[in-house]
């Protein structure tokens, strides 16, 4: 069992649409202990991310074009934190998936590289209350899986729990990065948007693979 | 949420659309990626300023493009910043072969957005180099931070900067003067109500009506600290106190002293806070020699102000008094 | 009510000593009676012009003092008029020996008291001549009202008065550019909130979150009618439709527009309104060949703006581009 | 029975007294159809008067001298539209009381002229609902008393309930005058702030002369 081009692209349009039903919470997410902007910002990128797909004159024929095509977008309608970070970590997915199909272990390379990606660009650890607390978690539990044996799906799965679990335990966190971190004690007792936003991405990647299964 | 305004998808293009036909004499609006530009284009052999960032803090930037001050500024949607699609053009149109300064509030969204936009840039040849402002006070600079804020001294860096360019500086000078200026600017600010972002249709935090936010940031973001509301000379002094220290100010010195409104506070107000930090810089021996009392680095119709204290010399005097002509500041 | 004051009763004192100490380099500011002047003092042989009002509408008057345009001001309490008392010695003061000017919006407070005052300073051997200023088209102008209120035109008609005593014309000349001034400026407001007048300590009117009140003045008075809010592009509508009707504006005419923010609406929301009012008045083959946007004649912290259109030609636009060096108006 | 110059002081006392004690009221009423502030501009223009009267090295010798300082106090500190009427009316009042003592005649020679003075400066007629409409049934009221015989306290009094009822009268008119014209047909249904102000000067007068009796 592998997931192809299609699972790609369906990953990207339920994206889009649990962004724009989440839209209202991670804005109020972020209006708790940033700017408030962040759900408005995801769905105005994947919205135009769905655009851009629809116009392609042909289905592209690996899994790392969609992300790429997915990544050059974010990159420019977001804007924020979120647009460079989202961007460089599809872009980075999707150089480690120039394939027309994966296995559990590209699936595993893929979310690797997406962490590295967001890492790279936002110089966040773990434990700093941001997306990474959701995606150091997602991608540990995704090397389990796939070590035992697990198929694509559930790889994916495994790693939207962790996921869950990573948004959730940013509660009690202070933040130390990003607009957060401007509040100091003050950002303890709240999600962070961003951990929120990634958990429905990695949610919305499992039930595309499930779906496809 | 009641705003002067259509669809709020629609009103930062719309706004810059304004902007650009009430002052065509000054700016040219750059549809697709958005970004303003000086109406006479690039000045061959003068180092281009380019600023950004966020919507939502106007007149900041937009209203400092012109002659001595930017050459391009780049409205990003509300308090989001504008993306690297966006800056990279407005960095090739201000650049008339002496490189570009980009001049970016220390926020993680305008660092990443701007340094790839610099790096887009620096790919089509041409030599970009950023001053990170963080004025603000508020925030702690340590580990334990995403650094200070940028805030109402962008207006300072911008304006002394684009006088050093003006003149003919080259790239180096003009970052090391723009550079000066950080190191010497310190801002802190209060909100006594919040601001409603178009989007999210609702205030930016709730603020009882017998308390304000000290040490707000300029997106509506939460202060530092919530206190009860009191007059304002008391609270003109826990903006001041902080700046003074920080910049380690002592008796003698001269400085810029600016009162900036927040967007939605009357004039008078902000005269009545200017009155007490005269008399508290005064009490500690600084001169204040130069001025600027308005609203200059909002947060859409956020009631409050910030205080921002420059410490001056001959050369940065020189600068901030050299001829300027913008849509919101003109000598 | 939360504001950046201190006692309700000092915030005008303090506010036009903060003022005076931010322009030091414009105006001295006279205590007891308190009025406001030029710092070079009288210009022997030149008009004075004299206005003031009620304060709380900052930068209105007091802005406007400097090269160009006022030699004095005179602000009063909150929202209102100064008393002859004060009025009569501004009079004096901008008294160049060519007669003195005195530009008075028309309520009956102001026209009362700058009354008394003309009286005062006449019997003191100054010759004095007044234009009321009553461009705002929400009030009918019949037997059954104080006639209409003067309101954001009154810029236009200081800054043209200003140009006209600057260049020498004399007292006649200059009552009769600003009469025509009047006869050809119009304005209309909206209000999205009320104001709050420090001494009263509650918004000067109750609104609904979704209604808006159209036709208001600048002292936080109710409007002429309460209407559903809506957007931009249609509230821009309801305020220029009976301006443009009222000046009997027609095709190939040239005008000057102001979109005025009543303190506590962003520019950005302006540039909305703007970029509206000129597409309508383009669609009447109206050309807008000079503009003005932002904060001007306010009501302390209303949100909300007006919409100003004054008829032009050749003359009024020379004296309008002439230079004007105020805490509010410079070029 | 007649009023002295100790009445004059005793009235101008009471009259700052009331003012202050209906300062608020004074404020809403002027906030729903007008701008907010004719209790405050009273409050403070007769907290001037009480001290300009304080600071007199000796007590005037006439009742004019005492209301003429009322009128330049009141003209000098209140501003606004009231700051000139009320001005107008006690320095009109005033020239009407060049004397040490006023009986009932002469009350109602000062009350006449005030309202004159009130008339001359406003070019307001009855039932345009400003303050000349408790005026004007204030000064009928205390010729009738007179003609009857009535002792100066007693066409004080009645002077006061006639200020009451007209000012009360004024809440269904539409206001043609001041600053409450401009809402046209919304001015109805509230009282007006200067008739208000003064029925409540005029019942400091009264009360001024019963407490002499
Ligand atoms: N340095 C960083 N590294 C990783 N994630 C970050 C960093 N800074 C911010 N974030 C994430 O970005 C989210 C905010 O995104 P968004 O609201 O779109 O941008 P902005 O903060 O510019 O308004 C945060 O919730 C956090 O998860
Ligand atoms: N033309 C007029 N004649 C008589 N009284 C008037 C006139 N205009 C206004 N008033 C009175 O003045 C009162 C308002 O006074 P005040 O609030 O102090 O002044 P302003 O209207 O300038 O704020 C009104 O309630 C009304 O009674
Ligand atoms: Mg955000
Ligand atoms: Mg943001
Ligand atoms: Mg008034
Ligand atoms: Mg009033």
């Amino acid at each position: 069992m592998t997931l192809d081009v299609a699972w790609a692209l369906d990953w990207v349009r339920r994206s889009a649409a649990t962004v724009t039903e989440h839209r209202d919470e991670l804005v109020e997410l972020d209006r708790l202990i940033g700017d408030g902007d962040h759900g408005e910002n995801l769905a105005r990128g994947f919205a135009a991310v769905v655009g851009r797909l629809e116009a392609l004159p042909e289905q592209p024929a690996q899994v790392g074009d969609v992300l790429r095509l997915v990544a050059t977008t974010l990159m420019s309608t977001v804007g924020g934190a979120a647009g460079p970070l989202y961007g460089t970590a599809y872009l980075r997915a999707s150089k480690a998936t120039a394939t027309s199909a994966l296995d559990s272990d590209g699936v595993v390379a893929m979310l690797e590289a997406a962490l590295d990606g967001v890492v790279t660009r936002g110089r966040a650890g773990a434990g700093e209350k941001t997306m990474v607390d959701a995606w150091t978690p997602a991608v540990a539990a995704a090397v389990e899986a796939a070590d035992h044996g697990a198929p694509p799906s559930e790889v994916l799965a495994a790693a939207a729990r962790a996921a869950h679990d990573g948004a959730e335990a940013t509660v009690p966190l202070v933040a130390t990065k990003g607009r957060a971190s401007y509040l100091g004690e003050r950002s303890v007792g709240h999600l962070d948007p961003g951990a929120r936003s990634s958990e429905l991405l990695l949610v919305a990647a499992a039930e595309a693979a499930a779906a496809a299964d | 949420m009641k705003k002067l305004i259509n669809d709020p998808q629609d009103v930062v293009v719309e706004s810059v659309e304004g902007f650009g036909l009430a002052h065509a004499d000054l700016v040219q609006v750059h549809r697709d990626p958005l970004f303003v530009a000086r109406v006479a284009g690039t000045v061959p052999g003068k180092v281009g300023l380019v600023s950004g960032g966020g919507s939502g803090h106007e007149p900041l930037h937009a209203g400092f493009v012109g002659v001595g001050m930017l050459d391009a500024a780049v409205p990003g949607a509300m308090f989001t910043s504008p993306t690297p699609d966006q800056v990279a053009p407005a960095i090739a149109a201000a650049d008339g072969g002496a490189g570009v300064l980009t001049i970016v509030k220390n926020y993680t969204g305008d660092v990443l957005n701007f340094e790839t936009a610099a790096e887009l840039a620096e790919a089509d040849g041409v030599t970009v180099r950023t001053v990170l402002v963080d004025d603000d006070v508020a925030v702690e600079d340590s580990l334990y931070t995403a650094g200070r804020r940028g805030v109402a001294g962008t207006v300072a860096v911008e304006k002394i900067a684009g006088a050093a360019a003006e003149r003919g500086d080259d790239l180096d000078a003009v970052a090391a003067v723009a550079e000066r200026v950080v190191t010497n600017v310190r801002s802190m600010g209060v909100a006594l109500t919040a601001c409603t972002v178009p989007h999210a249709g609702r205030p930016s935090f709730d603020l009882p009506e017998d308390e304000i936010e000290v040490g707000i940031g300029i997106h509506g973001e939460p202060g530092r600290r919530r206190v009860p509301m009191a007059p304002a000379d008391e609270v003109t002094e826990m903006l001041l106190a902080p700046v003074v220290e920080d910049l380690g100010l002592s008796g003698g010195e001269q400085v810029l002293l600016l009162v900036n409104g927040m967007g939605g506070t009357p004039a008078s107000e902000l005269y009545v806070v200017y009155r007490r930090a005269r008399a508290l810089l005064a009490e500690r021996g600084v001169e204040v020699t130069r001025s600027l009392v308005g609203n200059y680095v909002t947060s859409l119709e956020m009631q409050g102000a910030s205080v921002t204290v420059l410490r001056l010399d001959d050369e940065l005097t020189a600068l901030w008094d050299a001829p300027v002509h913008t849509a919101a500041l003109r000598w």
